[in-house]
Parts: C-alpha cells; structure tokens; sequence
C-alpha cells in the first residue's frame, strides 16, 4: 500500500491520468461509533442543554461596576440595572463580560495548544501516533464527545483546534455590541465557549505526552521537590516561568547531551514547571505565580526563561532590578523586549551577561536551550556564587525599612486581602520582633500593590519575606509529577462506586492561588476529603501548593495518599491544560463503566454527569481568565464547581433555589414519568469564604440524584458529620435527600427518623424503622434519570 | 477650597461621560442611624459570616444581636460558635452566595416562611467578598442592606465608615448600635 | 483528466494499490507571484514594522477608569501610572484594553465572513468561482498580501478564514493575565488582529458578491431610496436589522417568486440594508442603528427581521412594545427567543401573528423568506393598514408628556450629547413651541439612556422625534448601492495622480453615526472635498447619512457626484465589510501602478502606502468595536485615521510629534541615504472636534513624503486655502512640507517666500524666486523611501 | 445623617475592593481659586475647542484671557474667530488631541520653544472629548489642568462645578475668573 501525501501526483502506469487532488481531501471516518446529535457543535446546537442547565442554575450576577464603557456611546450608567444606549441591560451586560472572560480563557489554552501542535508537528511530524500508554484506550474523551473524531496523530488533533478556533470567534463575535439581548444566551454563549476550552485543553496535553514522552497516566508518578528552599543555592540556577514548557525544554536536553544535567538546578514558576518535571524528574518546583517576586527579589535566580500566561506583567522589571537576565519567548508575551532569534548564541549571551540587554526575545527553543545554562553560568559566576542576600542586604538595612512606616493604611486599603501591614510594622518597630510581619506572608500573595500605595515606597515585599523568611525557606516539600490522564482500567474500577455513590465523591482542586487564607488552608481541606476516601484530584498552582506544606512528620500530601484514582487516593494530572483529563475522567465514566456513546453525544453525556457522577470541582483561589473559562466547562459538563470567595469577582455564579420546588424535576427513564426530585446538586457554580465552608459545601454538592441507598447513605453520612463538625449542628437541608430510611446514616438512623417525625411530620412506621410518607420521592433501584428529551426518547422507545 | 453645599455655586456632580461610576454609594452612617434603620426594619435579617472564626468579639456582637430579637443567619461555619453560646440560627447550611441570590427573589419566603426581609445587616465578612454581594443587592433588589463590618462598603444603603489603626474604635461602635436597639 | 475529490479512492486500473489519501492535501500551488517574506504572518513577523510606526506615531493613551477588575486579584488602581495586582500598568492595561476591542472588532468580520462562506459553500458548492467582474483580475489584494493566496473559489476563501481565526485566538489569549508586558507589544497585536480583521472583511464581502450576484465594481450602481420618510405606509413593510444579509435575502426571492414584490415594502437599518439593495435595488434603506428605535416607535414596522452586530440590545423589547413580531436569525444575537427552526411555517406565522409569541428565533433563511411577509401582512391587516401613529396618539397626549417635566436636568446628564432636553421641554412648555425639542433631534441617537434616567419616565425620544416629525419624514434621499470593489481598470488610470499627488487624496469616510454634530455635518465635510476632486469613498453608516441629506435643490451628493474611483468622485463601497475593498484599492496602486508583489509582502506595501498613497481614512461617528478594527488596520497598512471626537473614548491613539526632528526620517533607496524627512502623515489616528477641524485634518493627513512637487503643489494648496478658510490664518506648519519653491502655491507664491525668510529664517534667491536653504530637504525626483530594511536592501541591491 | 469630618467617626473612604473608581477627582472650585491658580504659575497656556464656534460668548471671554496676557492654543477652528478679535494664538493648526500628546512629553518646549506648560486651562470643548483629554494628563503629567467649561471634569485637577439650567450663572463665573486674575 503507497500513501499519498501532500501534493500533486501522476501515477506513472496510468499515462494520460494526471490525478488533481483537491484542497481537503477528508478521509473516510473510521467508524468507531455511531455518530451523535452533536459533532461540532456551533453555538446553538447545546442551546437547550444550557438553558435546562440555567433554568435550575439561575445566573447570579454581582456587578464590579455600576457603568459600561465598552464603547464609544458610552460611559453608561447602568445601576439598578438601567439600559445602556445600545439598549442594553446590567445583567446581560454582566454576561457579555463572563463571556469574555470565558473566550479569554479558551483562547489562552487553544492558542497555545495551537502553539505546540504546529511546533511539534514540524519537530515530530503529524504521523507521531498518539499513545497514551496501554492502559488508556479512550484517548481523547473531551475530543470524541465534542467534536466527534478520534485523533490518532499529532496531526489529527488539528481538526479539534480548527474547531476551537472557529467557536471562539464566533462566540467573540457575539459580545461584539448589539448582539445578545438576553443574558441567558450569553450564559449558554459562555458555557460554549468554556466547553471549546476543554477540547483546547485536551488538545495541548495530548500533544505533549505524545511529543515528549510525558508520564502516561501512570498513578506512580516521581516525587519531585518543591518549594521556595528547594534548590541548591552553590549551583547556577535557571528559573523557567510560564505555561508552555515547549520553549524551556530543550535547557534540560542540551544540558542532558553535555552531561551537566546535575551541575545545573533548573526550577520553575506556575505551570511551566509542572510541565519541566514531567519531561525530566530532575527539575524543581519553586512554586506558583505569587512566588514569581519572591523567587526574583531573593536572589535565587541566575536567569529566567518566560513564555507565556501567569506571569508578572512587570517581570522584566523585576528582573532588571535583581539583575537577572530575562529569555522571553513566547509570542504572546514578548515583553517589548529586541527580538534576537537571528543572532548567534554567543552574541545573545553576551548581551545578556554583560547587562547590554536586560532581556531578550529568543522564540526559538533550540537556542533557548543553549543559551540559558551559559547565561545562567556566567551570571552565577559573576556574582561569585554569593548568595546571602535574603530580599535586604542585612538586618540593619531591614529595620530602616520598617521604620519608615507611618501606619497610614494606604497598604491596607490597596492590599487585595487588606492585610495589616501596619500593624505588623508598627509592632516590629516598638518591639522589634517580626512576628507579626512574618504572619503575613502565609496570605500574602506578592502582588506588589501595597508598595505601589506606600508613599514612604517601603518595599513591603521585601519585609514581609524576610519577616518569615526561615519558614518561606522551610517551605520545601514533594510534589507528584503530574501524570496525565485517568486510565480507562482505573475508571473501569471506580466507574460504579462513583456512580452508586459509594465512593462519596470526586473532588478536584485546581487552579490559582488567590486563597482567602493561609496557604496550608488548601491542604487541610483537601486532607478531610483524602481522609474519608473521596478521590481528591489536582492540577496547576493548587497542586505545587499542596506539595509544599507538610505535617509535623514532615510530610506532603503527595507523600501520604497514593496517586492511584481510587478511593484516597491523591491525584495530580499535571498543568493547567491537565485539566481536561478530569472532564475526560467525567466523560469516561460515562463512556466506559456505562457504556453511553462519545462521539458528538454530548448533552446526553453531560446530563449522565450532572445526574450521576458526583464530582465537584473546587478552586479555592480563583483568579485568572482560564480559571473562569475551566470552571464554566466543567458546568456545561454538570460538575458543580466551589470557588473560593474572590471567585465573587468573576461577577456571575450558577446558583440554584433548592426552595422552589418545581425547578427539581427529571423525567425517569424507567417509570417514564417526570418526577420531582431532590435539589442535588443545588448549586453549579457557588463560592465560600472559609475553609470551613468550603469542606461542608464540597460535601453536600457531592450528593446526585442516582446515589444508591448504600451510596447516598454513605455521602449523607459525611455531609451531616462534617456538618455537625464545622457548623455545630445537623444541615438545615438534610431531609431533602432522604428518600427512604436507607438513606440514613446508620448510627444517627434512629435520632434523625424523630427529627423527621417531629420537625418535619413525615410519617414513620416505628415498628419497621421505615419511613412511611414525606419524601419527595421514594427510592427506587431502577431509577434512570434524565433532563435531556432526547435522551429520554432514545432509552424508552422500543 | 472646594466648593460645598452652602456657595452660590452648584455642587460637583459625577455623570455618564466624566465616568460616573458609582451611581448611588453607602450612605456612611453612624451607629445610632443604625440602629434606628433596623429597629424601623419589619423583617430584619443579620447575617454573620466567617471571620466570627477568627475574632471572639464579633460572636459576642452577633449574640446580643440575637438577644435583641433578631434572626441570625449564619455562614461560612460561624453558626458554630454562635450554636455554642446558645444562639439558634435560622440558617447554618446555605453560603452567603446562595442567601445573596435568595434574597433576590421575590418568592423567597424567607427561612421561616413567613416573607423576605426588608432589611438585612451584615456582620463579620471578608471585605472583597462581602463587597460583591452588596452590589447585587443594590442592583437588584430593593432590600436596605446595612453594612457593619469594619470596612466602608458602598454598595451598601448604609454603611459603617472605614477601619482605622484602632480596632476598639469600630466595637465600639458595634457596642453602640446594640446599646440603641 | 480526472478530479479527485473528497474520500478515498481505488484506482481500477492500478491493481493492489489503494490510493490512501491524508487529511490535508495542500495543491500544488499555482506560481502566481514570487512568494514574500512573510505569507500567513503570525504575530512577531510583521512586529518589526509594527515599531517603525510605534516609535513614530506614538500611542497615546486617555484612560476611560482609573482602576482595572480584569481579573480577581483586582479591582487595581492604577491611577497615575501605578501597577496592578499582576504588576501591569496603566498604558499597558489600556494597551490590552484596545487589543481586546480589536479582537472583538475582527470576531464580528471573520465570524461574519465565516457564517456566509460556510452557507454559501452550502447552496452554492465549494467551486463557485470568484469572479468580480471584467475589470477586477487583482481579486482578493487583501489576502494576497497578508495571506498570500489568491482564491479562486468559495472554497479557497476557507483557507485565509482559518488563518484570521487562529491570529485572532493567539492575540486574545496574549490578553489574558500575565502576558504582555509592554504596550508597544500589545498595540503590535492589536494592529496584528485588525490586519487580520481586513482578511475577514474581504472574505464576508466577496463571497456574498460572488453568491448574491451583487454589484461588481460597476461604478454606475443605482440609486435607492433612502431615509426616514421611503416607504409606502399603505404597503406591509418587512424591515430588516444587521449586518449578515444571508438570512433575510430569502425574503425577496420568495416574493419575487410570488410575482409579489411590489405589494411590500422591504426596508433595512444598518449594513443589511446596504447588503439588501445590492441583492435587490426594490429594497430601500430606512438608515443607520440610530434609526432603529425611529423606526420602530413610529410604528412603520409590520415585521422585524434582526441578525446581528449593531442592533439595539433591546430590540424586543421595543418590538414587544410596539407590538411588532421579531424574527431573530443568527446565532449571535439569539435574544433568548425559542428556536422553531423544525416548527412548520405556518405554526411560526400564527404564533407572532397571535402574538403568542413575541419573537422567534429562526436561523433557516428559507423560511424567514417565507414567515416575514406572510407575518408582515397579516400583522398589517390586523392593524387596519393604518399608520396615523407618529410617537403619540395626538398632540394632547405629546404636550401631556412635555407637561411631565421638571427641568432636573438627569436626562441632560445621562445623555452621551448632553443634549439639553430640558431647554427644549421648558420651551415647548411655556410657549408651546417644539422647535427647540425639534432641534435636538438632528443630533440625537435616539439611544434612549435618557429615558432610563428620567425620573418622571417621560417618552423622551418619542418627544423628539414628534417635534421633529416632519422634517424626520423628509429625510428621503437617495443612495448610491453598493458597488464592492474597485477596478483594476479604474486602479491603473488614478494609480499615477494620487501617487504623485495630482489628486490630492482620497477620503475614506466610513463608520457609525455618533457624529459630534448634527447628520448634514459628515455631508458639508465630504463636500467640501469632492468640490476639490479629492476622490471620496464611503461605507456603512456614513454612506447612508449621505443619501439622506439634500440640499436645498432636493439632491444628495450621490445625484451630484459620479460613483467612479476618479478625482470628483463618491464611491459607496457598500455595507462595513466592504471596507476591506478600500484597504485593498491602496494595495491594488502598489501593485497595478507600482507593480510591487503582493505575495505575503505586507511590509513593503504598506511602507508604499505609508510614503505615497495620500489616502486618510474618516470615522466622524465612530462607535464600535468594528470601527475600532478597522480603523487599526487602516493604521498597519499605513493609511491615517481621522475620528469624531467620540473616538477618544477608544482610549488610545497614535499621534506623531512633528518637533520630534529625529523621529522622521527613511531610507531613500535612489541616494541610499537615510535623510529627513517633513512630518507627512504627522497622526496616523487622531480625533478632531468640529467639522471645520475634520475638513483640516483630513486635508493636511493626505500629504505624502512621495509628492511630486505638482503633487504637493496641490495638497498644500488645499491644505492652507483650506486653513485659511476655516482657522482664519496660514497653517502652523506649512513650512514643513516645503522642499522647494515648486511646492508652494502659485498663486501665494511670492507672498509664502516672503514669510518663509522673513519668519523662518529660509534664505530665499529673490532673482529666480528661488529656496536657497531652509528646508528639512531637496526636492528629489527620484526619491524613493522606505522604512523598511529589507525593502531598502531589495531595492539597492544590484 | 451622613458622617461628616467633624464627628468621632472615621470617614467613609473608597478604595480598590470596595471598588475605588477615581482616584483622583477635580477639587471644585470657585472662580477665585481658578484665578489664584493661573496667577501662580509659570507657565500657563489657554486652550480653546470648537464650542467658540457655537457660543460667541465664549469667544469674548477668551479674548480677555488674551488680553490678560495668557498664552492661547486655539483648537478645532477656535482660532478663526479669535483672529478675527484680533488674538494671535500660539497654535492654530493641531487638535486637542495632538496637543495634549505633546503636553505629555518632557521634551515639549511649548509653541513658542520657551518651555512646557505647568498649568493648562480648558475652554470650550465637547465635555466627553475634554473629559478624556484630561484623564490622560492627570495619569501621564505632572500638569495642572483647569477645566472652566459649564461641565465638572473629574479628571481635571481643578473644575467648575456642573452646569445648571442658568447659563448666565457660567458666565458669571468666567467673568470673576478674569476679575481676579
Ligand atoms: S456597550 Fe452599551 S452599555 Fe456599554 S458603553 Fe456602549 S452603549 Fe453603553
Ligand atoms: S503604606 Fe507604607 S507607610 Fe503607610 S502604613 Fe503601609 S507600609 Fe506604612
Ligand atoms: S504584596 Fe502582599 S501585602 Fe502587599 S498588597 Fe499584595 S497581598 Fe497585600
Ligand atoms: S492555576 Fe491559575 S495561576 Fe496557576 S497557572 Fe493555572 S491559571 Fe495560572
Ligand atoms: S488584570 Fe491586573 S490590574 Fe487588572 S484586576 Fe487583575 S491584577 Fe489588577
Ligand atoms: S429627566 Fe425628565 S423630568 Fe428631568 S429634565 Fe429630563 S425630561 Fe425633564
Ligand atoms: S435618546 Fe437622544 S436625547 Fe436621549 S440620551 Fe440619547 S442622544 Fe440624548
Ligand atoms: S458603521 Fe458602525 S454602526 Fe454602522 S453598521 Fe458599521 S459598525 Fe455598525
């Protein structure tokens, strides 16, 4: 068999035949599945998918300002939700911007799933198959039920990136003014293009792997440090920044071929340096974007590489006052730095080491990868190796800073967590003792805006850093490489517990690092969880924090919970773009333990996730585009997402009113009736403000309507003692999920049937211990719940 | 030097085009005004929220809020220590979120059922947090929200000032509301 | 030959051999042109002409907020040039800002285009060939510059959509935090995207031209009726409201089919209305988006058809009001309306007619062409056929409302005019005379924010418009239809003027109607040039304005001017995404004049336009995300913007220092020199005030460095006639602009020298009336400049 | 009601999460201040807009700021009727728009190569257009900008207040500016 490729061919033993081939020559699909409702879908077509979703799911909207500028008739005053003169209203001007927010978020994982396929493509060739490993069949799970193909090669995942491209213009034209007059259509524009995300994501994660032999969703993933003291300070250090790790990798390949991997220490910011550790366990993890100052003003770094997302905006400024030279490389962050990808390497290091550049534009990896460890080298040797510095030359130099404070508040009020650095310098100054500066720094998140405020232009960073600087040092710990997808073997494992609800539930944590608490806050709410066997999943900055704080034995996490997706188990996927392997891992249950149909199939596959699968996701401080535009996808999917409480600055939420009764209904496949239902979960989209509130609320939005007695039992058992743990007393709401006495928590079965009787007036049979009346509905084995008609017409016909 | 109400002149005015941007900001109340607004309140509400967890003195503020008859419902856990002191609140479970988008609705009945509140006060929250959600009350309904927290919050109706270096300053002032109720 | 098309194929005569054909095979590519150097750009190929012009034409930025909310780290005050949370600052924030308002301006074109090559690849098959006419062989001069491709069919415009939607995901995701750090950067992708913005444009409007056989660049198109009065009230009227005409064409075929167009009236606001008449001349234009709620209020509607862009988001709420049915029809303004695409005609025709519905959403063009007349007539017979409706029952019922007011002024302050509604209301109150009220409305948008804030909720417009009433009736004109592109022909004949200078420029007035003045203004400013033979092209909204204002003998300046590319002449071009035919006609004179390649070669043309083609383009009302666009890519391709003062709310301009000796200067490839040059264009976007400051500006921006001393001759002739006429004096810079004697006007000649040595120091030989010295440099017949290297080192090479 | 200076309370103070808008908005001033403020400076220019076109009012006023020996850069066509009262602006030809870029570089030598501006009045302008003029040099300059238009400028540092239903009251004040300068 010949292949024909790209190009014109004349067959030589056909004369007179010149064989034309036109421009898309599309191949004969495989049929792997019948092909759904929706492959490829445009903004329309999950339309009534989302407005089943919105109708339950009210849009909340929370303003963050009473005016629209979006265009040239205005500044509109749109409070009190006036029109604005194109007509608009407050909430539909509201959605406009979550939809741009979402759009935002999509195009920074599509384009740079974009930027990786073309480059590897051209580094590998678009045959490279796409091997996830043998225990991994279902690939592309996100791929197969959005966009309906099943990519075999690192080329066919451009027909899903093709897809994502055209969505999110269209969508972003959407918000052009004069489109949406209803805030609803904007939602479901929202949730579309947040679904574009997840393909983009998929996309990117593939493609990596694939490309550079990332772990395959192997659950024994290498343990990596982690940490702000995490790197030997005697050798050169190159700190990589960013999310796409194609340009930094070659830092570890050159240094690899010259066998001076371990001369070097190679440590990484936010995603970037998830991704380092995947390809080499030999790269660190400094920690997420709010160690970017931290890292820079402490001296640790010899040189830094940025490529694109979640980096400081004045990194180069950072750098430029530390002296470290800066590698820029990705297009979407250029910095205004000169673009030098033509010149020779010794001429770019030289520029930088001898600080004629402070930065340069290198979009060129193979150059990257040569000319950071001989930049990193000369500046560490320049510096003799020194390394004392500790954010201020001594301690002297220390307490003139804070004496200059004159408890002004300015700091205070332009502190995104209002921390009192007044009092914690006002209390060093009168007693000397940091105590109450260092306390700080477990919320701080080195933003920088308290020193922008400060008109004595303390370097309050600085302060705070140094204040703790022992326990910032102390902060070293393992993190767990990220290993990528679920495997369909371990989905086949936990596919009915999870859809019975004996595995209470899946929690996944991902995303920024905006907590309104202390950073150890994210492991203990995690831990509950663990502790109790939910699966607990990660990614991104969430997963390098949890790697870095430990317990009294000295211990992470990582270092106690297998990484297995199993009950207690502790997995981390990897990267931000990682994430898509969680939806993945939705929409394999569905798939594979229930063996529902991917391909274009969508809204059935959502509402088997909303209806069964009790995952929450949980971002306990939210703050980016791509957080918003994850979190949004994953709603379209039905997983409630948490977020933390500045998660409110998002301005939208998915909230339900489990009160109003006949917003809680599914038709029942089985007894082919609509019938009201219990309000699980009620929430799609929700904030807390203490981690308190964040494990109780985590808990009950684990609850699904399918849970079996023993599943619902189970999580009911959790969600009432958690309840009764942080909250002091039984839930306000618990008897709405009760649908017979098997549904009860064993040992509180008799206490909460009285409180059934008494408060509530159900009926009780005391002889049986059965509950007689009262229920919304009663449990029944055979229910098979759906709010999709046509999944309904599918399963009752015939 | 600037000109005030009692000139000749007329008074500065923030507009569409010169970027207004706050159309109706917290009236800035003292404590007595406070006071008087939930005492006129048919169905008042205090709402308490996390930071209870990490300051002893607001869970004692919200207790004598509750002596004086006024339902509480509590988020974020701060039903805890409130349940502790013998306070019931009438709500524990639900997230300020959530009460947010209740109170919204015209049908919300209330925790008890008996109606929606005309006048909701909030107590111990964080300031960015509980900011967002005055705003959607502002914009969408038309409950008086009195805001108590420490901080100046202007998507209230009414609001305390802003904190200071001193923080008995602003119990205080708590003191002195509950003292007028 | 035999064509291979789509599938795979087994070739009988060629026994064991199956042809395997892959994804994507690209076709030989026909050697058209010498491929340039950068075809397909991405974002950093064409960075370093980006900075030519930056460093220039230097970004000015006027700040609409204080403080950023982008993300939840925020809200940031960033006042006075402090950092945000993310460490961005405040130009740089603003930056992003106008990268985003591009991004959103190119959405709209691209998905546009994307949704009309999509369908009419559909009805019409992938090989519709492109053919723009006899004259027109440079089809597509857009995409062969920045593409590099030069379609042939439908289906080749795919290629330039895929390539615009990938840019246009790549720049917005370097919107997303932590990207840029520079605002030279973000304005690089801004211009990036707006570039890409003309692509789309050219793509949406040649594939309606080529499908709807619409005019192809026949100067002579006919006129149609136009403005508030056109229609034939006694007839049923269709009015259709957007942008995307594929939705409502079906209207006309159908009751064409029916032999029934003449008992309709079919009437467009917006683009569709252009879009519509070129489809059918029977069609009239109602006028631009300020006349969408006229329309309606007035009651002259039987049925709405809206698609998208450029419609009042509260479109059905203002039909609901005036119990007017709405057919929506695409997916980007769906208004929450159901879709009954699968309902029969008549359950649809029956549920608006009953009122059962308010609206529908219906994206099946076939059967709006159907639904809307029936709707239209039933609607009609329903209402009696009468129309006696204007604004109010009767003038008790108008005075009644004036009667309301109180004079508190909010609706002056909410006003984006600041219109003094309360002046007019006072006076029609005491003397009962409306002709203050009746003056307002020829400024009014009828944007209605008024309405939002009056407090005793007084039907503001409809007040306005009643006073006005008559003379709104009059506004009836005529416009020129659209005619898309320009000839080659037509190219090769003005090519030689404008490039030297003989036709002193060509004004592009283009864009929305916030104008600063009332409607006649944008005719008084065109006039002024056309009177001067300046070619004069228009579009949009502009070119609607235009053929509603007569003058007193009842013409508009289409009746008295020609519809050629000639000096004199008023080309409408057509609807905003023929736009992109005037980016291409500057190509097409660097091509068919100049014979520059075009092939990917971006920089070097838009170098030729910057230096020679006196083309400035014209948004007197500028409003939208659109114009923002494309006014950004008339800026990468060297064309300088003029916009109305609304303009400045884009908050970023681009305006040259012409004290700033050093920053003016090219390569001159004749001397190889790098030499001085006159500040000529001095802004490449600029707003301006009056109309008396526009006719200056746009006057003075038309000067080129290229002129030949006839040429420029000409320009400063008009430049300081008109200087003197409206600013009462001689220019300020004039001098500036003068290389030799031959340069000056003849007749002030004598007087100018006078000044030039008695004011400037210039020594003058008074015997051959002679500049001895003085200025910035010689005249030089041979001067050829560039800024660009690579076309300098093309150019002297060899 | 409100909480003024006077009391024991703090006062109510926005800022970033409570969702600061200005940070800096135009003291409102009286007409004497406006004079005292053009005396002391330096440097100071007079800019004039298009509205000089639409109100011979203003034009007259203008003139006397001339005649006070104010530099004047007349803008939009402004300096038509100027020239014809007999003034002789120092910039005639550039936009407001041009001319606040320039103000904004330190290199400006201003229209006559003396030296940039230190105070800059407004007169005449479209108040969307100046107000954006304005917010661009209070972020970007150290300049004194004084907006004198019947409108309040927020983003100026010094403004009239707003306009009224009595022109003639703007006027007035016009005319105490020039009594006192
Ligand atoms: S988009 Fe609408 S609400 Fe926003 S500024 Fe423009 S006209 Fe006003
Ligand atoms: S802003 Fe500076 S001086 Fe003021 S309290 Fe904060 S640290 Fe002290
Ligand atoms: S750097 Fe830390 S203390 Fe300063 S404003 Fe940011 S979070 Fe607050
Ligand atoms: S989790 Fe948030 S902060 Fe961290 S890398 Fe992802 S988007 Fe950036
Ligand atoms: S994007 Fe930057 S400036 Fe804007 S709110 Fe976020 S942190 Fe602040
Ligand atoms: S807002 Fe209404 S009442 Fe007030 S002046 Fe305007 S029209 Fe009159
Ligand atoms: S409708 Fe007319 S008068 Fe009313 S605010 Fe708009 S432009 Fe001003
Ligand atoms: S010119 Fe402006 S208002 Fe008119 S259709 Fe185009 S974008 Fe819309």
């Amino acid at each position: 068999m010949f292949e024909l490729k790209k190009g014109a061919f004349v067959v030589d033993e056909l004369r007179n035949v010149s064989i034309h081939i036109g421009k898309i020559v599309e191949e004969e699909e495989e049929e792997w599945e019948e092909a759904g409702p929706t492959p490829k879908p445009g903004i329309i077509e999950l339309r009534k998918w989302d407005h089943k979703l919105l109708e339950r799911y009210e849009p909340f909207y929370a303003p963050m300002q009473d005016f629209c500028n979006l265009c040239t008739m205005g500044p509109c005053d749109l409070s009190m939700n006036k029109k604005g003169a194109c007509g608009i209203d407050l909430k539909t001007a509201k959605a406009r911007l979550v939809t741009i927010a979402c759009c935002i978020g999509a195009s920074a994982h599509t384009a740079h799933a974009r930027h990786l396929v073309d480059h590897l493509i051209e580094e590998y060739g678009e045959d490279l198959p796409i091997d996830l490993g043998g225990n991994v069949n279902v690939e592309a799970p996100v791929m197969r039920t959005v966009v309906g193909i099943k990519p075999k090669t690192l080329g066919d995942l451009r027909e899903a990136l093709s897809w994502a491209e055209k969505e999110i213009v269209k969508v972003l034209h959407s918000v052009h003014i004069g489109n949406e007059e209803s805030y609803f259509d904007y939602e479901s524009k929202a949730l579309h293009v947040s679904m574009a995300d997840h393909v983009g994501m998929e996309v990117a994660d593939i493609a990596q792997i694939v490309a550079y032999n990332f772990p395959k969703a192997e659950p024994n993933t290498p343990l990596v440090d982690t940490g702000f003291g995490i790197v030997d300070v005697s050798k050169p250090t190159i700190v990589v920044v960013g999310h796409n790790v194609m340009y930094a990798r070659p830092v570890t390949d050159y240094l690899d071929e010259q066998g001076r991997l371990d001369d070097f220490e190679i440590a990484g910011l936010c995603c970037t340096a998830h991704d380092m550790t995947r390809y080499s366990a030999k790269a660190k993890i400094f920690g997420p974007i709010y160690y970017q100052l931290r890292v820079i003003r402490a001296g640790l770094a010899d040189v830094v590489i940025s490529d694109e997302q979640c980096i400081r905006a004045d990194l180069l400024d950072a750098c430029k006052k530390a002296g470290v030279p800066l590698i820029a490389t990705s297009d979407a962050a250029v910095r205004g730095l000169p673009d030098v990808s033509e010149w020779p390497v010794e001429k770019i290091v030289d520029a930088l080491v001898s600080g004629k550049l402070p930065g340069v534009f290198l979009p060129v990896p193979e150059k990257v990868g040569q000319v950071a460890p001989l930049v990193a080298e000369a500046v560490f040797r320049k510096h003799g190796g020194e390394r004392k510095y500790k954010f201020f030359e001594n301690d002297e130099q220390l307490m003139e800073e804070v004496n200059k404070c004159t408890q002004c508040m300015n700091c205070v009020f332009a502190c995104p967590h209002s921390l009192r650095v007044d009092q914690g310098m006002v209390h060093a100054q009168k007693t000397g003792d940091l105590s109450k500066l260092a306390k700080l720094e477990e919320i701080c998140i080195a933003c920088g805006k308290c020193e922008q405020a400060c008109p004595k232009n303390i370097k309050i960073i600085n302060v705070i850093m140094r204040a703790n600087y022992d326990n910032l040092y102390n902060k070293t710990g393992k993190t767990r490489v990220g290993r990528g997808p679920i495997q369909d073997t371990e989905i086949r494992k936990v596919g009915q517990p999870i859809v019975f609800g004996q595995i209470p539930g899946v929690i996944a944590a991902v995303g920024c690092i905006n907590y309104p608490d202390e950073m150890k806050s994210i492991v203990e709410i995690l831990e509950e969880f663990l502790k109790r066997r939910y699966i607990v999943v990660t990614s991104g900055c969430h997963a390098m924090d949890i790697g870095m704080i430990k317990d009294e034995e000295g211990k992470t996490l990582y270092e106690k919970y297998p990484g297995d997706f199993d009950a207690g188990g502790l997995v981390n996927v990897g990267s931000c773009v990682s994430n898509a392997h969680i939806s993945g891992a939705t929409i394999k249950i569905a798939n594979i333990f229930a063996m529902r149909p991917l391909r274009g199939n969508y809204a059935e596959i959502a509402d088997y996730v909303l209806n069964r699968v009790g995952a929450v996701g949980f971002s306990w401080g939210p703050y980016s585009h791509k957080a918003a535009s994850i979190a949004t996808g994953f709603n379209r999917l039905g997983v409630p997402v948490v977020v933390g409480p500045h998660g409110t600055k998002y301005r939208r939420a998915y909230i339900g009113k489990p009160w109003k009764k006949d917003k809680w209904w599914v038709y029942d496949i089985k007894t082919k009736q609509k019938i009201n239902i219990e309000p699980a979960p009620d929430s799609l989209l929700v904030a807390v403000e203490t981690k308190e509130e964040a494990i109780v609320q985590l808990a009950r939005l684990c609850i699904r309507p399918n849970d079996t007695s023993a599943g619902r039992q189970i999580k009911l058992t959790h969600y009432i003692e958690l309840h009764q743990k942080y909250y002091g007393d039984l839930p306000d709401d618990w008897p709405v999920y009760v649908r017979s006495e098997a549904d009860l928590p064993l040992k509180q079965r008799e206490e909460l049937l009285r409180i059934l009787e008494e408060q509530h007036g159900w009926k009780i049979d005391w002889d049986k211990k059965k509950i007689v009346d009262g229920p919304i509905r009663p449990y029944d084995a055979g229910f098979n719940p759906t709010l999709v008609e046509e999944v309904y017409a599918k399963y009752t016909k015939g | 030097m600037a000109v005030t109400k009692e000139e000749k002149f007329p008074v500065a005015k923030r507009f569409d085009i010169a970027d207004v941007q706050v159309s109706r900001d917290a009236t800035a109340v003292k404590p007595k005004i406070v006071a008087n607004v939930i005492k006129k309140a048919k169905r008042p509400l205090l709402i308490t929220g996390g930071q209870l967890l990490k300051d002893e003195k607001l869970v004692e503020f919200a207790v004598k809020f509750a002596e004086k008859g006024i339902p509480i419902a509590a988020t974020a856990g701060s039903s805890k220590p409130l349940i502790e002191k013998g306070v019931k609140p009438v709500s524990k479970t639900y997230t300020l979120h959530q009460i947010t988008q209740f109170l919204q609705d015209e049908e919300f009945k209330g925790f008890d059922g008996s109606g929606n509140y005309d006048t909701v006060v909030f107590l111990g929250f964080l300031p960015y947090y509980l900011s967002r959600m005055l705003s959607s009350l502002k914009h969408f309904s038309k409950i008086t929200t009195i805001a108590i927290d420490e901080f100046y919050q202007p998507h209230a109706k009414f609001s305390f000032t802003n904190l200071t270096k001193d923080r008995e300053l602003y119990y205080s002032m708590l003191q002195e509301v509950l003292d007028n109720l």
